[in-house]
């Protein structure tokens, strides 16, 4: 079933492995920084709406307690 | 009647962000899947090909790649119709959540390209209708971004980007088709990609690779679409009702 | 129809002839560029015939740039602009009328002072024919895909740079067919199918792009 | 004849007004009042419809304006903030200008005697960029002059205008509001228009 002999020769790809793993280690980096940069936005996306958040609702209070 | 008042309850932004929610890691454990499936056949199962040897494997992330980078921009711009003519707040976030994502594609599908094409033409670049046509849409995708980026007001930036979208969509054939002519004019059909005989276990392989980067797509806008509208509607109840549950 | 179309014209033109300087200036952009080229390439007269069509294309292209962000700009800043979208004609009509009257005096002066140019690039004269014919049947087109641009970018900060970026690409199909069109007369293929290809983009392009940017403009003055 | 009905603006992310409702009948004036930031200059571009409402509609002689486009835009007459002249043409091709683009048939004559009426005879040849302030106000009032469109859209149109100007304008206006017309404006000065009903609304 498998087609290669062995893992030398997989990564050797008869000669090609520096095209074939440059463009599966480019492709494989983007899709595992993109998640991570998108998560990490909406992180601090979500803490900074919280700030501004509190900040308005003590803005409110002291408002309020005038 | 009923259709309608559920299609807006489904376009609304407060029912969507729980659902998208929710929706994530399900398509991301199905572009995982898809993922090791295309890599397992694509990779250890699939035969040599006996024009190009070793290096035609770039094939499995390429077309796919390209497929995906011309697909977002379709979807795009369907969002961008369906944004102006019904002026639905949820198609403009879709919009801008997708653009990232198809621009990232058409990069991979750029770098893919330079570096099959290197050892199969001797050259990292070649000026093929595909090529030079795939460049252009990431220039259309950068174009998008930089547009709605300078609009400060988030509902203008929405329709002008999907004004420009439409225009993009008309002009991305006439593009195609003017490089292609010109293209063969210039150097003949010299640069030719023959995959008439493909394998039947290399066309399954690509195709699962398809539909993991269509699932990744998938997920990955979800993500963005919800901090687009967090933003966006932070003024709302929704917002403030999902900002007190999170994080406690 | 034509009336408001006319009325627009002689008003932009009215307009543009008391302020002569920026069609001048774009002018001598698109000669001083055509005219470093010899100098930074060499002055072998082969390999300049083969780059003039290129070379007189790109420059055209950029000096139309030049003078596409002031084209719905002034009319926006002081009113103007509203007031074309309050009278009772439809927007597409009065962009219609903006557009030639700029190619009017930005592309027209670029097709009668090409030949001139090729001349510098060693063209014959057949080339330098079809050279004119292709700037004057393919400019018109780049006023109104630029239009789209124009209008898109209306008050935007960095407006000129995010102008270039969106409306470069789109300009491909007819920097292609236009410089094709020189580059077959000059090789013996004859330009014809070229320049009927730029046509139609001419064409289509007049057709579409005024509505395009009327939409974009009530965008822009919401 | 011109009526709002539920209009609503947001702004950005801002809800300026919500719930508008009025009517205006040949003769009335609507003098718009609030402070800052009310919506005010928001309200007069929904009614010129260059800004869609959030929600509402507004209808001109019984029908949305949406729906009649050219037709509700052969009616009205608006005036900005900005004066919307060109530095580079004369007062005199200016106003002729805005009428042939508007469709309106104006003679020269009739150009010359409006720009007599707001001062500027003997300034009709000059271009527009060698006037005051005030001065190129004055062209852009001066197109009201001979204006018959039933509807006046105006914002702060006695903004910058000296006594006897604001008394000249106020005259044009209800001259506008005896022959049956309508307007709409905005203004922060105490004005006495003699004529017409005036009604108030106050956003915010």
């Amino acid at each position: 079933m498998i087609y290669w002999n062995s893992f030398a020769d997989f990564l050797a790809m008869g000669g090609y492995g520096f095209y074939v793993w440059g463009s599966f280690g480019l492709t494989a980096l983007i899709m595992a920084i993109e998640p991570i940069i998108v998560a990490r936005n909406q992180k601090t996306t979500i803490a900074r709406l919280k700030r501004q958040l509190r900040a308005e609702s003590r803005a409110d209070n002291r408002n309020t307690a005038e | 009647m009923k259709d309608r008042f559920n299609f807006y309850r489904f376009a609304s932004p407060a029912t969507f962000y729980p659902l998208a929610g929710a929706l994530i890691p399900f398509f991301v454990a199905i572009s995982v899947l898809f993922g090791l499936a295309g890599l397992y056949l694509g990779m250890l199962v699939a035969p040599t090909d006996f024009q190009q040897g070793e290096g035609y494997r770039i094939i499995f992330i390429h077309v796919p790649a390209s497929w995906m980078s011309m697909f977002i921009y379709l979807v795009m711009a369907f969002w961008a119709a369906i944004g102006l003519a019904f002026n639905t707040r949820l198609s403009g976030m879709m919009a801008q959540a997708l653009a990232p994502t198809g621009a990232l594609m058409a990069f991979i599908s750029l770098w893919t390209g330079a570096l099959w094409g290197k050892p199969m033409w001797g050259a990292w670049w070649v000026w093929d209708a595909r090529l030079t046509s795939e460049l252009i849409l990431l220039f259309l995708y950068i174009g998008y971004m930089a547009l709605t980026a300078a609009i400060d007001d988030a509902r203008r930036a929405d329709k002008a980007g999907g004004l420009l979208l439409l225009v993009g969509v008309v002009n991305v054939p006439i593009i195609y088709f003017s490089v292609k002519w010109w293209n063969t004019l210039h150097q003949g059909s010299s640069v030719n990609l023959a995959k008439s005989s493909m394998a039947q276990t290399m066309l399954w392989g690509m195709l699962l690779m398809a539909m993991c980067f269509w699932m990744y797509s998938i997920a990955v806008a979800l993500m963005r679409v919800r901090t687009i509208m967090l933003e966006r509607e932070r003024n709302t109840d929704w917002v403030k009702a999902v900002l007190e549950g999170e994080g406690k | 129809m034509l009336k408001i179309i006319t009325a627009v014209i002689g008003r932009d033109l009215k307009l543009a002839m008391r302020r002569q300087a920026d069609i001048v200036s774009a002018m001598f952009f698109f000669v001083i560029v055509v005219s470093l080229f010899p100098l930074g390439i060499g002055p072998e007269p082969d390999l300049l015939r083969k780059l003039a069509p290129g070379v007189l294309w790109v420059a055209a292209l950029l000096a139309t740039m030049l003078s596409l962000p002031r084209l719905f700009a002034d009319d926006h800043r002081d009113g103007t602009l509203e007031q074309l979208a309050l009278a009772p004609h439809p927007l597409g009509l009065v962009v219609t009328g903006k557009v030639i009257a700029h190619w009017l005096v930005s592309g027209l002066p670029l097709a009668l002072i090409a030949p001139v140019l090729g001349i510098q690039f060693d063209l014959s004269s057949e080339a330098l024919v079809v050279l004119t014919g292709a700037i004057l049947l393919g400019t018109p087109a780049l006023s109104g895909i630029g239009a789209i641009g124009a209008a898109l970018t209306l008050g935007l900060r960095g407006g000129g740079v995010l102008l270039s970026l969106l409306v470069l690409p789109l300009y491909i199909p007819v920097l292609i067919f236009g410089a094709g069109a020189v580059d077959a007369t000059v090789s013996g293929l004859g330009g014809e199918g070229h320049l009927s290809l730029l046509a139609a983009l001419t064409f289509a392009s007049l057709g579409f792009a005024p509505w395009a940017s009327a939409a974009a403009l009530k965008i822009a003055l919401e | 004849m011109l009526e709002a009905d539920n209009l609503e603006c947001v702004r950005g992310e801002r809800r300026l007004f919500a719930g508008l409702d009025f009517k205006l009948e040949g003769g009335e004036l609507l003098n718009l009042q609030g402070r800052n930031g009310a919506g005010k200059t928001s309200l007069l571009r929904m009614l010129i419809g260059l800004l869609p409402p959030e929600a509402g509609e507004i209808r001109w002689k019984g029908k949305s304006i949406k729906a009649q486009g050219d037709d509700y835009r052969a009616d009205l007459c608006y005036l900005g903030h900005l004066n919307a002249i060109k530095e580079e043409l004369t007062p005199l091709e200016n106003l002729l200008a805005a009428a042939h683009l508007a469709d309106e048939a104006l003679s020269e004559d009739d150009a010359i005697d409006a720009l007599e009426q707001v001062g500027l005879a003997g300034r009709e040849d000059l271009a527009c960029k060698y006037l005051s302030q005030g001065q190129k106000r004055r062209v852009a009032l001066a197109r009201l002059v001979k204006e018959k469109r039933p509807l006046w859209i105006l914002d702060e149109p006695f903004v910058a205008l000296d006594v006897a100007a604001v008394d000249w304008l106020a005259g044009i206006i209800s001259g506008h509001l005896q022959r049956g017309g309508m307007a709409v404006m905005t203004t922060h000065q105490q004005v006495n228009i003699p004529a017409g009903t005036v009604r108030e609304l106050r956003l915010g």
